[in-house]
């Protein structure tokens, strides 16, 4: 009676027997070919993609691995009580105090002596003093005001010679063109070679690079502030970027009522994305800082517009992570009397984690490395003190980054690739532990 | 406030940093003023936001502050704001160390990247393609011209000096005059760059000119005079007029492409930040910006003696824009 | 073992008491429409309580539809529109105000394709209790799940490896671990997807030992393809065809003295 | 107390009333008269959440309000003459602050000798490690006395505040619990909240960006007239010689289109491999490579741009220039958008790659043996199934992408170069808008002028284009979708 | 419509023949592992050409594990290991040189989960044609489409809505699909999962007459927990236990006068 059952005998005539009978050529050499290429361009895809990664990272390391090295020069310092503390009191206060170009003197008295110089030698001994850190006065004094027992005793300290002289003796300032043209005298190279031979001057691990702030001496410039600064930064982010994210995803993907409003919200989110980051620099301004009244400069705030300018990769990762659950499991959930809540919270959200942590990993690793809205709050700034709390000034690590690149110098040069290095290592570090936290969440159904 | 805060041009900031670390040193009981760079533009808007905890205390420029920026400071509050000039930033022309030596007038950088030039008598657009069609005796290089952007300072500084001092030299400015372009015209249609590529604008800072230079061994890039002295080993400055670039021909007004620098204070401020008046009377102290200081040594141009003692005795008298 | 070697596949009817009882689910003219198309036109049927009512008909009759108006899963198919009054215990189930995790929590569900949660074969079922909080202790809900795993008559094939996930479970472990988890809460109300459509005789047998023994306390409503099943399980039946509830009784009554034609030829096999 | 310890106090006693609740909901149930309407869980989270909400909303409202309290203050005690400057107030405001700050740092007897006059007040803060810009005036002294008292009184009555509302919330919640209590429902709809909280903050977002742009942009449009700036093809907003009031041509047409030209090229470059890379990891590739390859190639996302603009300068645009653009003619210089899209692209590929990655594993394993048993290919599979099936997921990552690209400035400075000009020659210097709103906003230019207003101009154009961009992505996804189980 | 009339729900045996014929699939001592756990030990069958062979057997037995190593299945397992030697044709299928594309097109399946593509019902079935190029022009398709799904006893049901995605279809409906693409590449050899597990009475009698018909050109494996109905379907039947291959033989014979206490007790329900 019905129209199949009165069409089964026809088609039993014609149809796939037929076809069957004389195996039909089902084009597999061209498919196969086609699958060959497919894998094919996955592989080439990766690797093209891992060679980029390779050929970015050969170029920093090759320029930045000299700099976790530094030229010193050792002299013996005669920390003469007469000098540092003339009245006798050898308090650190008193140290700090006082006429300051008394330890200038400690230093070309003891300069004199390393060298073998006249003592009327004047221009020898500004020779000499050219190769020496001009921050070395203030170091000597900080020295003895954090140990004052030093006065009065002898001992060897190792100064930091100049950013030149360090490029220098690491061969990044040539010797082998016309003086003037070069960035070095030969006085000077002369000088370095006596200390060289006499072993005074020496490389050391570039501990001042991880620890001081800025400074306009290469020598002495670090990224200690910008690290702190970051890492305030990255802890505001994550804390809340994440859950913020996390949290209104889940709202639009699993409670909101589907209609325009939802989708104008939904296609919002997606366009914050494109919002250029400096636009956030703007909002941050305006809000944080002229509304609000939080200190310019501060990490605070820079955490807080780098929130902002990662939620929407969060937001995206999230939702079409949650997307990605079958449905059938949210009916599992259901079915056995949990409330919706309970279902997003307990089956839902961990099957879409890994997809959260890429967004993590993707929208903080864009975050570490952002300068422009740091600019318009002011946090590409010159600071040398540390910040103690995430309201102090503070840097951050792209944005000394970008002021050391654009340094003159030559010792900044190779800091520059040197604190890309540690932004980098910084970035697997945060990220390493969202990634092992992902392998954790993966799983296949 | 607990610290001075200043902000604004990346011109100034390494002497304002300088400045601000020597400062942090000889005064231990201060806090290390904080230094960002941010451009002239960006600084004295923040600056003219207002008067208070949350604002900046100076701001650094290229450029003499504008009338309506002044006004615009005034109806924000900051009705006091003194003026200190600096020194001066010379602008030098310099290729990669390899290549000839280039000895510059400035017609021949007008006739190189003006948009229009005088060809055998007539006003025609730029058809020089070469440095040697420039001028005989210049090498056969493409013309690739690195050339501050035009929101830079700098740019301002080499369209007046140079631009348009090559403009009137090759009588391509009387030309615009007898076309019937008013003065002001005339000296704008002078200053205008061909936008045919040979002039390239570089909105970023000059080691991304060195960078261009660097893979274009033909280029010719604007520099400031800090920077080609920390790349001397790379670069070759030329000469222009005639007259090489250097701190001392630049101090006496030899070369003829430089600027002044300044910074602005809020003198309302002066009496709550503590250290304010004592940074800007450090900043105009020898040690820092006179002849033998670090500023210098990173490529400031000193203001002769009495110019700087002068500054100082305006601030110290309050002397107000 | 005794009850299994009992009942035979080929065997028949176990007689089903006809006895009546008070109304669990009162349902009057639901109406489901999927987008344009309407999947029931008006489906009233009263369930008795403490009895397994039996729903049968032809594939894409809407049953399943039926069966998942009654806890409300259809409310998670975007686009699916439920009309029409379902009472539970004289209590609308659609009204706005019931709370319907409440409801979902008295009315469990096993459904057509199980679909275990990609986690322990042990937390499967120990989620039901534990969000219910049923379980006093750990002891508790150990015996919990293993006393449900054994209804289910899954225990003894997955005693070594509770820990392993569900979803690696063949399909009619599958399906007796989602009836496991199912009872695990002990609704009041239990809808049964074709529960037995992926077990062997001997399994199915088991299941309707335990849908035998459920009714005692509970309301149980089956959805079957296999008449004997019915026969066997159910105190009544309903027969869907087309959206419509075309007959519905005491099983007995609608297997040797159908009312209708319809169901008649269906059940006989002689469809058409 | 401190907010860190009021902070610290809600906690503490939040968690007290967590367990409060569960106790009492537990000896309620073992009581047996009736059984719980829910987990005793949720009657802990049902204290806790009235222990701890009033009270963070009553210190949050309190520190809001504080500062305008502390500032009424300062006011009332301050002279005339000094108010009759309203724009020096806030000055004087932070200058009575740290004089307040140094009245409390000092010593009894110090302070009396302050207040009788026989000692500066600056010198004697000066002691105490706090340098003051200038010497104190008594009105200051004044006015800084009654803000200690005031603010030392306001932090007093917040910690009353604070006490009580979690005092009373603690017991209000803790009476209500009761078997009966549907504590789950109530605690669910305050997560529900929660969870709206922080979806609006990305509503509230877009209002604060569209309010940050718009006032300017529409300044500049009563400069120049919209007209020509969207249909301008001229973008040279002239550095305006001193004094003079000339503007300009903003053509905003070479700037739209080089953005296009130069996301197309990124795309070109990111999209391919960034989703072969995610179907190889997915498909091909043992979880071994996998999980090494995946964790690698995120990190091009997190290189600073800075990098990727000096390796395109140094690196790809000569390369380019020389066997490419020189070769054929087409081109002499190293700056392109042919440079700028491909080191664009290689910056964005872990946005396609990683989040496609995820939502193709995500794809049941259904499906896919569906599939391959009917004899297909795997990349048959990859391609008909199981990519449309996660068709949602990887648009959203391509679209992330392209806002990437369309939001970066310093490698389209470095790659591209500042040039705004519309060609169809890939191997000529072009730049995007993004360039051009971070140029005009940061350079040496006087802020009032057109020439920095133009970057809102442009922000909002910006906005409403990639706002079209994001429909259209919608609408394609809406239609394609093909919606698993 | 005289075929559907014949064949009743509760008649039994529809004698299948015993003619011998040749080997088409014959495997030696196959071996699975999932993970530590050894799913078969060991499984050595031939299965011959043209004909309906049944795996009957408990749930969690195997069955299921053997058909997806026909086909290479269990290659998309992680963790699955197999063992032994399957032959196709002589060909071992496991050999590496093996083109397993070719080999899965040969021998279809059709799973015990319904799993239609999230696609048209249409593109469901033209899925396979598609890829394979069988048709050669959109005519030949749909032809080829409403062939399968006739056959397959949806057309009816679906006709007008071959637009609408498989996954809106009802339980039974997403099974007859899956069976519907299965057949449209025409394999050689159809394993089929319980493919009537959801499948009302009078469908699963077309089904059977479609497997019924199948026969006279492929080779067909068919997993069941339904006696009567590898009874009425099958000429050989093979019961699996606990991984074990234990009896294979003709069906009458297994039916009626097995050599295995222990098929004996399953097929009469006596199990245990
Ligand atoms: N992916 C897997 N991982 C681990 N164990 C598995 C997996 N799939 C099946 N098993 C186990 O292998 C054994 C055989 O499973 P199989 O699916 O072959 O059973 P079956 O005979 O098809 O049973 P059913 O009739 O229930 O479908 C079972 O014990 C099962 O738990
Ligand atoms: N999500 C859906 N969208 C659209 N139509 C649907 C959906 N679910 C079911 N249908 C249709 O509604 C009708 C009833 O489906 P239902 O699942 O209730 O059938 P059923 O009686 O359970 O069949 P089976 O025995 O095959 O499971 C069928 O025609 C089916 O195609
Ligand atoms: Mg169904
Ligand atoms: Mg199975």
């Amino acid at each position: 009676m019905t129209e199949a059952a009165s069409r089964l005998p026809v088609s039993r005539l014609g149809g796939p027997e037929v076809r069957a009978i004389s195996r039909i050529d089902i084009g597999l050499r061209r498919r196969y070919a086609a699958e060959r290429r497919f894998r094919a361009y996955g592989l080439a895809a990766v690797t093209i993609a891992l060679c980029f990664l390779l050929a970015l990272f050969g170029s920093i390391v090759g320029k930045g691995y000299t700099a976790f090295q530094q030229t010193r020069i050792a002299m013996m310092v005669d920390f003469d009580a007469s000098i540092i503390a003339p009245d006798g009191d050898r308090s650190p206060a008193a140290v700090l105090s006082g006429n300051a170009f008394r330890f200038d003197d400690l230093i070309a008295a003891s300069l004199q002596k390393t060298l073998e110089l006249d003592p009327d030698d004047e221009d020898g001994l500004y020779d000499g003093l050219d190769l020496l850190s001009k921050g070395s006065a203030p170091m000597l004094r900080s020295m003895i005001a954090k140990d004052p027992s030093l006065i009065g005793t002898k001992r060897s300290v190792d100064f930091y010679a100049t950013g030149d002289v360090d490029s220098f003796v690491k061969g990044t300032i040539r010797a082998d063109i016309p003086e003037s043209q070069r960035l070095i005298k030969d006085k000077h190279i002369a000088l370095i070679d006596k200390l060289e031979k006499d072993g005074a001057l020496h490389l050391a691990f570039n501990t001042g690079l991880f620890t001081n702030g800025a400074s306009t001496r290469p020598e002495m410039a670090g990224v200690g502030v910008a690290l702190v600064g970051s890492l305030y930064m990255m802890l505001v982010v994550l804390v809340l970027s994440l859950p913020l994210g996390v949290a209104g995803s889940i709202y639009l993907e699993e409670f909101a009522p589907k209609n325009r409003w939802t989708d104008l919200i939904e296609v919002n989110i997606n366009n914050l994305a494109a919002v250029p980051s400096i636009v956030y620099g703007l909002l941050g301004l305006a809000v944080f800082i002229n509304f609000a009244h939080l200190p310019r400069s501060a990490s605070l705030v820079g955490g807080l517009v780098l929130t902002l300018t990662t939620l929407p990769t969060i937001i995206i990762a999230t939702r079409a992570a949650l997307k990605a659950v079958p449905p059938s499991i949210r009916e599992a959930g259901l079915g056995v009397g949990a409330s919706k809540m309970q279902t997003v919270f307990h089956h839902v959200l961990p099957l879409a984690m890994p997809g959260v942590l890429t967004g993590t990993i993707i929208g903080l690793a864009h975050a570490l490395g952002e300068t422009a809205p740091l600019l318009m709050i002011g946090m590409k700034a010159f600071i040398v003190e540390y910040p103690t709390t995430p309201l102090d000034p503070a840097t951050a690590l792209p944005t000394q980054i970008y002021m050391w690149a654009t340094e003159p110098e030559r010792a900044f040069t190779e800091r520059t690739s040197a604190a890309i290095i540690v932004l980098l290592a910084f970035l697997l570090a945060m990220n390493s532990l969202a990634i092992i936290l992902r392998r954790a969440f993966e799983r296949r159904w | 406030a607990e610290q001075i805060h200043i902000a604004g041009s990346s011109t100034v900031l390494p002497y304002a940093t300088i400045v601000a670390e020597a400062f942090a040193e000889a005064n231990p009981n201060f806090k290390a003023p904080i230094v960002e760079g941010g451009g002239t533009g960006a600084g004295l808007k923040e600056f003219c936001k207002g008067v208070g905890d949350d604002t900046i205390d100076i701001a650094d420029a290229s450029r003499p502050i504008k009338a309506e920026e002044l006004d615009a400071c005034k109806a924000a509050g900051v009705t006091e704001v003194q003026e200190i000039r600096i020194g001066y930033d010379g602008i030098v022309f310099a290729s990669d160390i390899k290549g000839p030596d280039f000895a510059y007038e400035p017609a021949d950088w007008f006739n190189a990247i003006g948009a229009q030039v005088l060809k055998d008598g007539q006003l025609v657009d730029n058809p020089n393609a070469k440095w040697s069609d420039v001028k005989a005796g210049f090498p056969d290089w493409d013309i690739a011209a690195y050339i501050p952007g035009e929101k830079h300072g700098t740019r301002e500084v080499f369209e007046l000096n140079v631009l348009l001092a090559g403009c009137k030299a090759t009588k391509a400015y009387d030309a615009f005059i007898a076309s019937g372009l008013a003065k002001a015209d005339a000296e704008k249609a002078c200053a205008k760059v061909r936008k045919d590529g040979k002039a390239v604008d570089i909105d970023g800072e000059y080691n991304e000119t060195l960078a261009r230079i660097d893979s274009n061994k033909t280029g010719i890039g604007v520099f400031g005079l800090a920077f080609y002295e920390n790349n001397k080993d790379k670069l070759k400055v030329a000469t222009m007029s005639g007259i090489s670039p250097s701190v001392e021909t630049i101090a006496k007004g030899e070369y003829p492409v430089s600027r002044p620098l300044f910074f602005y204070v809020k003198k309302a401020h002066l009496g709550v930040v503590p250290g304010l008046k004592d940074y800007v009377e450090f900043f105009l102290a020898d040690q820092m910006i006179g002849p033998r200081s670090p500023s210098v040594a990173k490529g400031l141009v000193p203001a002769p003696k009495s110019e700087r003692e002068q500054v100082l005795a305006d601030f110290q008298a309050g002397k107000t824009l | 073992m005794s009850a299994v070697q009992a009942v035979t596949p080929f065997e028949t009817i176990r007689t089903p008491d006809a006895a009546s009882r008070p109304v669990k689910i009162h349902t009057v003219a639901v109406k489901v429409t999927y987008g344009q198309k309407e999947a029931l036109h008006g489906v009233s049927i009263d369930i008795p309580e403490k009895a397994v009512t039996a729903f049968i008909g032809p594939s894409g009759c809407g049953k399943s539809t039926f069966l998942r108006c009654i806890n409300r899963m259809n409310d998670t198919i975007a686009g699916a529109r439920v009309e029409g009054t379902i009472k539970l215990d004289d209590q609308n189930i659609y009204d706005p105000d019931l709370d319907v995790v409440e409801l979902r929590a008295r009315v469990g569900m096993v459904f057509q394709k199980p679909n275990p949660f990609p986690k322990s074969i042990f937390d499967n079922v120990a989620y039901g209790p534990r969000i219910h909080g049923l379980a006093r202790s750990k002891a508790d809900l150990e015996e919990i799940v293993v006393t449900s795993l054994q209804k289910a008559s899954l225990f003894n094939e997955v005693k070594d490896r509770l820990n392993e996930p569900g979803t690696g479970l063949s399909g009619g472990q599958q399906q007796r671990l989602c009836i496991a988890r199912a009872i695990a809460v002990s609704p009041e109300v239990i809808l049964m997807d074709e529960p037995c459509s992926a077990l062997d005789p001997i399994a199915t047998a088991k299941v309707e030992e335990l849908i035998d023994e459920l009714r005692a306390n509970f309301t149980i409503v089956i959805v079957t393809h296999s008449m004997q099943q019915a026969a066997r399980v159910s105190q009544r039946t309903a027969f869907f065809h087309l959206g419509h509830l075309i007959e519905e009784g005491p099983t007995d009554h609608v297997f040797t003295n159908p009312l209708e034609q319809r169901t008649q030829d269906y059940i006989t096999g002689r469809f058409g | 107390m401190g907010p860190l310890w009021l902070l610290a106090l809600i906690a503490g006693l939040s968690f007290f009333g967590f367990v409060l609740g569960h106790w009492k909901s537990v000896v309620l149930s073992g009581k047996g008269r009736d059984a719980l309407a829910a987990r005793p869980g949720y009657y802990g989270a049902y204290v806790l959440i009235w222990t701890a909400i009033p009270a963070l909303l009553i210190l949050v409202v309190l520190s809001v309000a504080r500062p305008f309290l502390v500032e009424h203050t300062v006011r009332v005690n301050l002279p005339e003459q000094v108010l009759a400057n309203p724009t020096q107030l806030s000055l004087e405001i932070s200058g009575v602050r740290q004089v307040a700050t140094g009245l409390k740092l000092a010593t009894h007897e110090e302070l009396e000798d302050i207040r009788i006059g026989v000692v500066a007040a600056r010198s004697v803060f000066a002691r105490h490690g706090l340098p003051l810009g200038e010497d104190v005036k008594p009105y200051q002294l004044i006015a800084a006395s009654a803000l200690n008292v005031v603010s030392d009184g306001l932090n007093t009555a917040v910690d009353i505040a604070v006490v009580a509302a979690l005092a009373f919330g603690l017991i209000f919640a803790f009476v209500r619990v009761k078997p009966r209590l549907r504590a789950r429902n109530l605690v669910e709809s305050t997560i529900l909240a929660i969870l709206i909280g922080a979806s609006s903050v990305a509503i509230l977002t877009t209002v604060g960006i569209v309010l940050s742009l718009l006032f300017q942009a529409l300044q500049f449009f009563s400069v120049v007239s919209p007209i020509n700036f969207y249909f301008g093809t001229v973008w040279d907003p002239r550095f305006a010689a001193a004094g003079s009031t000339e503007s300009g041509q903003f053509g905003f047409l070479p700037l739209f289109w080089g953005t296009i030209y130069i996301s197309f090229f990124a795309m070109l470059v990111a999209v391919p491999i960034g989703l072969f890379s995610a179907v190889y990891m997915a498909e091909y590739a043992t979880s071994k490579v996998r999980s090494i390859a995946k964790p690698l190639i995120e990190i091009l996302a997190g290189v600073p741009t800075i990098v990727y603009g000096f390796f395109a300068l140094t690196t790809v645009g000569p390369l380019i220039r020389d066997f490419i653009a020189l070769p054929l003619g087409l081109g002499t210089s190293g700056n392109n958008v042919l440079t700028a899209g491909l080191v664009m692209g290689i910056m964005i590929i872990p946005y396609v790659s990683s989040l496609s990655d995820d939502i193709i594993t995500a794809v049941p394993r259904s499906l896919r043996d569906g599939s391959l048993a009917l004899g297909a290919t795997r990349s048959e599979t990859m391609r008909q199934v199981i990519l449309p099936a996660a068709l949602p997921g990887v648009v959203g990552a391509v679209l992330l992408a392209v806002s990437r690209a369309i939001g970066e400035t310093m490698i389209v400075v470095l790659a591209a170069g500042v040039a705004a000009r519309a060609s169809l020659n890939p191997f000529e210097e072009m730049t995007t808008i993004t360039v051009k709103i971070v140029n005009q906003l940061t350079g040496d230019l006087e802020f009032t002028s057109p020439q920095t207003l133009v970057a809102f101009a442009l922000g909002i154009t910006l906005f409403v284009i990639t706002l079209g961009l994001n429909v259209l992505a919608l609408t394609i996804v809406r239609k394609y979708r093909e919606q698993y189980e």
